[in-house]
């Protein structure tokens, strides 16, 4: 049943999806964590020469109407985007995961409840948490949009994960564990879950995509961060400024498709990697 | 040692579909017996050893196991004491252990669960011990993943395992239906040498032959209910209900042609069974020999069987 | 059967009541005082506004004791009384919602449907033919990835803009009134062709995907093996793996139509769509809790009303959902 | 199956797009483009309710549906006849005579008589300006209508009298005064007198239709070139401007449309008040409040520092691309000739500020606030740290670009600043409370017949922390004497401006000195209109159409009804 681990890597290293996928995240990867050096100017610095230039030697990307540099404003923004899909997908998943565990391991009016919260917390849009939390909180920031959006974006987590252990709850080893005096909790942390470790990367994946996509939404309809930049905001800036209209494409165009290429990837890297684990989606 | 009384199990998730998969089944299981449940599949054998190892709760009855009455007591302490005395093998070796991980956690997990006051070393010996007494080098499997072994060698670790608890009462779940001919002789032998240890056995399986080969006493279940019970002898010898009767006459003969077989008269208790007048409930055991139990209707008085 | 429906029924009231609740909750827990702005909207002159402060707050229920006010919101819920608007004032939320839900279900209903009849058919497609498949599947993914507005902004400019096809504002053209002509629908339907766009080609994408997987898991199955092993016509074999991967896409449909009434709200946005997206993304900037209130209602009814829709109707697709509530 | 889905789908959308027909009328509609108007920019939500006696009214429907007894030309200084052929204060100085002009009508063809207008200004609705001030109402005759204050407030009365709008008694009467703001007339209870009456509205558009029996044809020898004028709900800044430059469904804009400059600039068609910067009209005044219950803002040197800090000029280059004026002094006027008296030039000079960072730094360290821990920001004199927000609302983007500058500024200069962009509704609940540190706003220092209006929403009020200020000082500045001269000013006639200006230089000597308030810069009247069926739009040169372009509330009388009559077909 249990591919050998060379197996894996071999057939990691043969998947096209999965490679396409890894080189667009590591391009990102890069830009994020090497671009800093290049980086000459904060994301707020008004620092070019003219507002609205078109790339130039000074401004690599150009600049907004604010003369501030793009170029500066996409590695930070692509920094802070990760880090909201990353920090969301993360919340996200382990929230959606422990309840999911629980709900379908220990059952009866336990798993009724909880999945009644579950579908509760479908039902409640998360715009709702948002409005309560922006009143209260004396700004939004790019941490706190992510904490938001992965309390809110479990759901889906939960639910498939619940599934997923009521039909590994059947197998034999959760019996002999249990049979085997091992607690509830030792059982799903250690029997349970690591047999959907490669389910859980994928979650993740998808969390970290989504949480990508909703934070974009947030920011246009104005409940993005009201501190520091992301992807989103660019692009919501962009739009309000008329970017497209008045033809300042070096505006507009790097956010979405920043936010277009590295979610792709994520989808990219996730189908891959779904092919890797199953045999049976595999091209060959 | 245990005594099961009255004990059903009833999924109603739905009420047009109530399945009763267990109903109003009592036996016991004395010290050194093997007793086996022998029924096709959905006869609901494999749902009393569940709730024999607690992994499914009994919807009613009671099983006692030195005149404790298990079902009540579900702490984690009086659970783990009873684990010390019960244990169980199931059908399909491959799926009992955890497929990431090496088969000697096994050994590990009671270690850590049973005897955490053991040394590493002594602990290790014991193992070592246990595993060559059921017929395994432990070099060889110490170590290996699930799928680098045979099934046999692993219904062999899971005996060890139980071996090592030193457990009064082995639950074997159909443990041979997945092994190769070769190996299952082997794991039948295994176990009558663990009934000579005093191991008492409660031995699932669909297999009549196997039924009879191994163990003291039967219960025959369909649909749940206990058809026939007594002597393996005895049963096999003189099966009274029309369920038995089918059943083993359904194992070809090596002896006798198909269709020579004597014609079988019909029994008081098959006419029963299809006549609307008679009972619909639950049937109540009768005693027809000596430990040889037959489960009969009521019929309404006078009707004409 | 009939208490399978009516726990499930049970269960559905019990989140409903248990949303509403939560619903009537959230704007009682926010710190700011939404009397405050609706004076600020209604009048700037200081000399009344103390007066009008009291009026309005008994008007709105808000003197009264909080345990009361919640009975009050469900006795009015019951009648459809979903309070009055602070940003619309003197609109009832119930006059706003069911004016702006109609072109909200308009839009999304048919986007959402039809890309998954499209997005379905396509994934099947591609699940049977390699060729099609490793050259429209990464398109999918990447419109799957797109952001909405950015690709409704660039519909909006490359079609509306500069190539002068579609209007990219509002429900049906500024020079007409609505009436039950041909010529309305028309006009109607022209202005509808780009945030339908909009949210069928993202939704499109993620379909597709899904059900060419979904496909892909099934033709592996035993029963297709077996089916082949018969000689079954590959056409056969495909169309079993159809109907039984076209049951979890069901499911996720369930949930796109739970969200159709805000789903569109960024494309509402963009387009000028007088939808509830519309009128929400207002109500949120604006603080007003009743309508935010009015608008989270109607989501709640949409989810749970297609869930259990979904959840009906398993019963009788899907022979493996009546065993399942056999089996533990 | 696969049929009879495709079946039940195709019914379902069928279904689902006859839903908005529901409601509607019969008749066919479709308004010909050369007898229809559209507009954008005054109107920012869905139309509530067609009361024009509330706040919250539909955009247009004072002035194109509802008229005022007089208008206000805000290009010239002048007030104009409309209903009211004059309004002149008897030698009394209490009594205000106002005589309506001939043949008045509303558009059920009943006659507007004096009744009405002593019926309005008598009213109970809590919305009533003149509640506090008049007396009675006297009605002479049928065209003469007498009001009597018992408070004379010259300037705010003025104001009223071309804002406000005449209601006919016949249907008011019936509506008790205390439900008079949440009473929704139907369209058939919509009775005017204005030129143009509602046909009809949805979530985004009110359609208004020309009254061609309107009174003011004869009466006032005006008419309306265009049948229609269809107003249009704001809409996304792009799509504005994309529909702008189609001229297709949109004619004219009153939104602040970013990227103006570079647009109309490779668009012909597309028209605005002056053809470079500034581009448009100077319409009202930003200040920079800070909250003077709270440290450091309750020091004066702290905030004439703050003012010296303030690079007004990147805001108009930068955050508004030269759209804007710059202000000629820092006295906070509009340059607007009703104004123009009251622009004491050498105040400003003497006491007042420019951009001048090292005069501000200058000015911190002098009164204590230096760098003492050496981290680049200064302290309090006694040593704590000193840190501070300034809060706009999210999403009003201008301001937030502006705002980044400013707090730019302050840290150039040292200072420990951080733009603060809280939701709308928290944003005006803080100020409302006075729970802020320092905020940008702008309510009531709009283009008016007198800087009273300015000074009014300034320095009129004062309301201690725990109750709400509605009216302007949301800082809590308290200084009776500001408070007595801005009543003073109120109570001198309108045309005695040398008395005025007298208080007028009082009152400025006080704010510059003090700066409990800083202005910062002019926002325009933001108007871009396309040229492609209407012509002659209001512009500097070559237009006869000298009016003031504004469509927002409460401005048709300012100018916008006058323009809408001059625009021409091309």
């Amino acid at each position: 049943m249990r591919l050998k681990d060379n197996d894996i890597l071999h057939y990691a290293l043969r998947n096209r999806k999965l490679r396409i996928g890894l080189a667009i995240i590591a391009f990102f990867m890069l830009v994020m964590l090497a671009g800093p050096l290049f980086a000459r100017w904060e994301a707020r610095e008004r620092a070019g020469l003219y507002p609205s230039a078109p790339p130039n030697s000074t401004n690599w990307m150009g600049t907004t109407k604010m003369k501030e540099d793009i170029f500066s404003q996409f590695i930070f923004g692509t920094q802070s985007t990760f880090l909201i899909g990353f920090l969301a997908g993360c919340i996200g998943t382990t929230i959606g995961l422990s309840i999911g565990f629980f709900a379908g391991y220990v059952g009866g009016w336990f798993d009724e409840l909880l999945m009644m919260l579950t579908n509760i917390l479908l039902v409640i849009p998360s715009i709702a948490l948002l409005i309560i939390l922006a009143a209260y909180l004396p700004y939004r920031g790019v941490q706190i949009q992510s904490v938001i959006i992965g309390c809110t974006a479990w759901p889906w987590v939960a639910r498939a994960v619940r599934s997923q252990t009521l039909s590994l709850k059947q197998r034999g080893f959760v019996s002999l564990a249990r049979i085997s005096g091992v607690s509830p909790l030792r059982i799903i942390f250690e029997d349970i879950a690591p047999n959907m470790l490669s389910y859980v990367v994928m979650v993740f994946i998808l969390q970290f995509g989504g949480a990508i996509l909703y934070a974009v939404a947030l920011d246009f309809i104005g409940l993005g961060p009201t501190r520091g930049i992301s992807l989103g905001l660019m692009m919501q800036e962009a739009f309000q400024n008329n970017a497209l209209q008045v033809g300042y494409w070096w505006w507009f165009i790097p956010s979405g498709l920043s936010i277009t290429l590295i979610v792709s990837g994520l989808f990219f890297l996730n189908t891959g990697l779904d092919e890797v684990f199953n045999p049976k989606l595999r091209d060959q | 040692m245990l005594q099961v009384e009255g004990l059903s199990k009833t999924y109603n998730k739905s009420s047009r579909a109530r399945v009763r998969a267990v109903n109003n089944v009592s036996f016991s299981v004395e010290k050194g017996q093997i007793v086996s449940l022998i029924g096709e599949s959905g006869s609901g054998k494999s749902t009393i050893g569940n709730m024999v190892l607690q992994l499914t709760k009994p919807s009613s009855g009671r099983i006692l196991f030195g005149n404790q009455d298990i079902t009540r007591q579900r702490s984690r302490s009086s659970l783990k004491e009873y684990y010390r005395k019960v244990q169980g093998v199931f059908q399909d070796p491959f799926s009992t252990f955890n497929p990431i991980f090496r088969v000697d956690r096994v050994f590990a997990i009671l270690h850590r669960e049973f005897f955490p006051n053991e040394a590493a070393e002594a602990w290790q010996q014991r193992v070592e011990a246990a595993l060559l007494s059921v017929g395994l080098t432990p070099a060889a499997v110490c170590g290996a993943y699930c799928h680098q072994l045979s099934g046999g060698q692993l219904q062999r670790i899971l005996i060890a395992r139980a071996l090592l608890l030193e457990a009064e009462l082995l639950v074997a779940d159909e443990i041979i239906s997945m092994l190769d001919a070769s190996t299952r002789i082997d794991v039948l032998n295994l176990l009558g040498e663990m009934r000579e240890r005093g191991l008492s056995m409660m031995f699932v399986t669909h297999d009549l032959s196997l039924g009879y080969y191994i163990s003291d006493r039967v219960i025959i279940l369909y649909k749940g209910v206990m058809v026939e019970s007594g002597n393996t002898q005895t049963v096999f010898s003189d099966p009274q209900h029309p369920y038995s009767r089918s059943l083993l006459e359904a194992v070809p003969r090596l002896d006798v042609r198909w269709d020579e077989l004597p014609p079988r008269p019909a029994s008081r208790h098959e006419a029963a069974m299809f006549n609307p007048d008679c009972d619909k409930g639950s049937p109540r055991m009768e005693q027809i020999g000596e430990d040889h139990w037959i489960a009969v209707r009521d019929c309404l008085p006078g009707t004409e069987l | 059967m009939k208490k399978y429906i009516s726990r499930k029924i049970f269960m559905y009231l019990l989140t409903f009541f248990v949303a509403i609740s939560i619903n009537w909750l959230i704007p009682r827990m926010m710190p700011g005082d939404p009397i405050l702005n609706l004076i600020s909207k209604l009048s700037r002159q200081a000399t009344n506004n103390a007066r009008l402060y009291a009026e309005l707050n008994q008007k709105f229920g808000m003197d009264k004791p909080l345990f009361s006010q919640y009975l009050l919101y469900l006795k009015n819920l019951t009648q459809g009384d979903l309070g009055q608007s602070i940003i619309f004032y003197p609109k009832t939320v119930a006059a706003i919602v069911s004016k702006a839900l109609p072109y909200s279900l308009t839009l999304t209903i048919p986007a959402i449907l039809l890309s998954f009849l499209v997005g379905n058919y396509l994934g099947a497609l591609a699940a049977r033919k390699k060729m099609l498949d490793n050259t429209v599947l990464p398109f999918w993914y990447v419109l799957t990835a797109t952001p909405y507005l950015w690709l409704s902004m660039l519909l909006a400019w490359l079609l509306g803009s500069k190539l002068n096809l579609f209007p990219i504002s509002g429900a049906y053209s500024f020079s007409r009134l609505p009436s039950a002509t041909l010529s309305f629908v028309l006009d109607y339907l022209h202005h509808w062709v780009l945030p339908f766009a909009s949210i069928f080609f993202v939704q499109l994408g993620g379909w597709a995907i899904g059900m060419r997987n979904l496909i892909i898991y099934e033709l592996d199955a035993d029963y297709s093996k077996y089916l082949r092993a018969l000689g079954a016509p590959d056409k056969l074999v495909r169309r079993y793996a159809y109907r039984n991967a076209r049951l979890p896409q069901i499911t996720g449909l369930a949930v796109q139509l739970g969200v159709v009434v805000v789903g569109a709200i960024t494309t509402e946005v963009v387009f000028g769509y007088p939808g509830i997206g519309l009128i929400l993304a207002q109500a949120i900037l604006g603080q007003d809790y009743f309508v935010v209130q009015g608008a989270f209602l109607m989501v709640v009814l949409c989810v749970l009303g297609a869930n259990f829709f979904i959840d009906i109707a398993y019963i009788f697709i899907d022979p493996r959902v009546r065993h399942s509530m056999i089996g533990d | 199956m696969q049929r009879s889905k495709r079946f039940i789908l195709l019914a379902l959308a069928a279904l689902l797009l006859t839903l908005p027909l529901a409601a509607t009328a019969e008749k066919e509609t479709d308004f010909g483009r050369k007898d229809t108007v559209y507009v954008t920019g005054g109107m920012w939500s869905i139309p509530t309710s067609f009361n024009p006696i509330t706040w919250s009214v539909p955009a247009g429907l004072r002035g194109l549906t509802y008229e005022s007894l007089l208008t206000y030309d805000a290009l010239s200084d002048q007030l104009k006849p409309w209903l009211a052929k004059s309004a002149v204060w008897q030698a009394d100085g209490k009594t205000l005579r106002v005589t309506l002009n001939p043949g008045t009508t509303w558009s059920d063809g009943s006659p507007l008589t004096a009744e009405d207008v002593a019926f309005t200004f008598t009213y109970g609705a809590w919305s009533n300006p003149f509640a506090g001030y008049l007396e009675t109402a006297n009605v002479i005759d049928d065209r003469t209508c007498d009001l009597v204050f018992s408070d004379p407030a010259y300037h705010s009365i003025n104001l009223n009298l071309y804002i406000w709008p005449i209601i006919p008694q016949k249907i008011w009467s019936q509506i008790p005064a205390e439900e008079a703001t949440d009473f929704e007339p139907s369209l058939e209870q919509s009775i005017g007198s204005g030129p143009y009456v509602i046909e009809g509205y949805d979530q985004d558009r009110v359609v208004y239709q020309r009254d061609d029996d309107w009174w003011g044809i004869k009466g006032l020898e005006r008419s309306f070139p265009a049948k229609r004028v269809v107003y249009i709900k704001s809409m996304a800044n792009n799509v504005a401007m994309a529909m702008l430059s189609q001229g297709r469904e949109l004619d004219m804009a009153n939104n602040y449309v970013s990227g103006l400059p570079a647009f109309t600039a490779n668009n012909p068609a597309l028209h605005t008040y002056y053809k470079g910067a500034p581009y448009n009209l100077p319409d009202n005044i930003v200040f920079l409040m800070p909250n003077h219950t709270k440290k450091p803002f309750n020091d004066t040197a702290f905030r004439r520092a703050l003012a010296f800090a303030i690079n007004t000029d990147d805001i108009v280059e930068i955050a508004y691309e030269n759209m804007i004026v710059k202000p000629e002094n820092s006295l906070g006027l509009l340059p607007h000739p009703g104004w123009a008296a009251y622009n004491n030039d050498d105040i400003a000079k003497n006491l007042g500020y420019s951009f001048n960072q090292d005069e501000a730094s200058r000015l911190l360290d002098a009164a204590g606030y230096r760098d003492t821990d050496g981290d680049g920001l200064r302290e309090y004199p006694d040593g704590s740290a000193l840190s501070f927000k300034v809060s706009v609302p999210y999403g009003w983007t201008d301001w937030m670009d502006a705002l980044r500058i400013i707090t730019d500024n302050f840290r150039e200069v040292g200072l420990d600043a951080r733009p603060d962009f809280p939701d709308e509704g928290r944003y005006q609940n803080e100020m409302v409370k006075g729970e802020f540190d320092m905020l940008l706003n702008n309510w009531g220092a709009y283009r008016s017949s007198s800087p009273f209006s300015l000074y009014q929403f300034l320095f009129s009020t004062y309301t201690p922390v725990g109750e709400d200020e509605w009216t302007g000082n949301f800082g809590r500045y308290d200084n009776e004497t500001l408070r007595n001269l801005v009543q003073e000013f109120n109570r001198i006639p309108m045309d005695k401006t040398q008395e005025s200006n007298a208080i007028v230089r009082q009152i400025q000597t006080v704010h510059m000195q003090d700066m409990p308030y800083i202005p910062l810069w002019i926002n325009g009247m933001w108007f871009v209109a396309n040229t492609n069926t209407w012509t002659n739009w209001p512009g500097e040169v070559g237009s006869t159409n000298q009016n003031y372009p504004s469509l927002w509330t409460d401005k048709l009388q300012i100018g916008g009804l006058w323009m809408l009559s001059e625009i021409k077909l091309k």
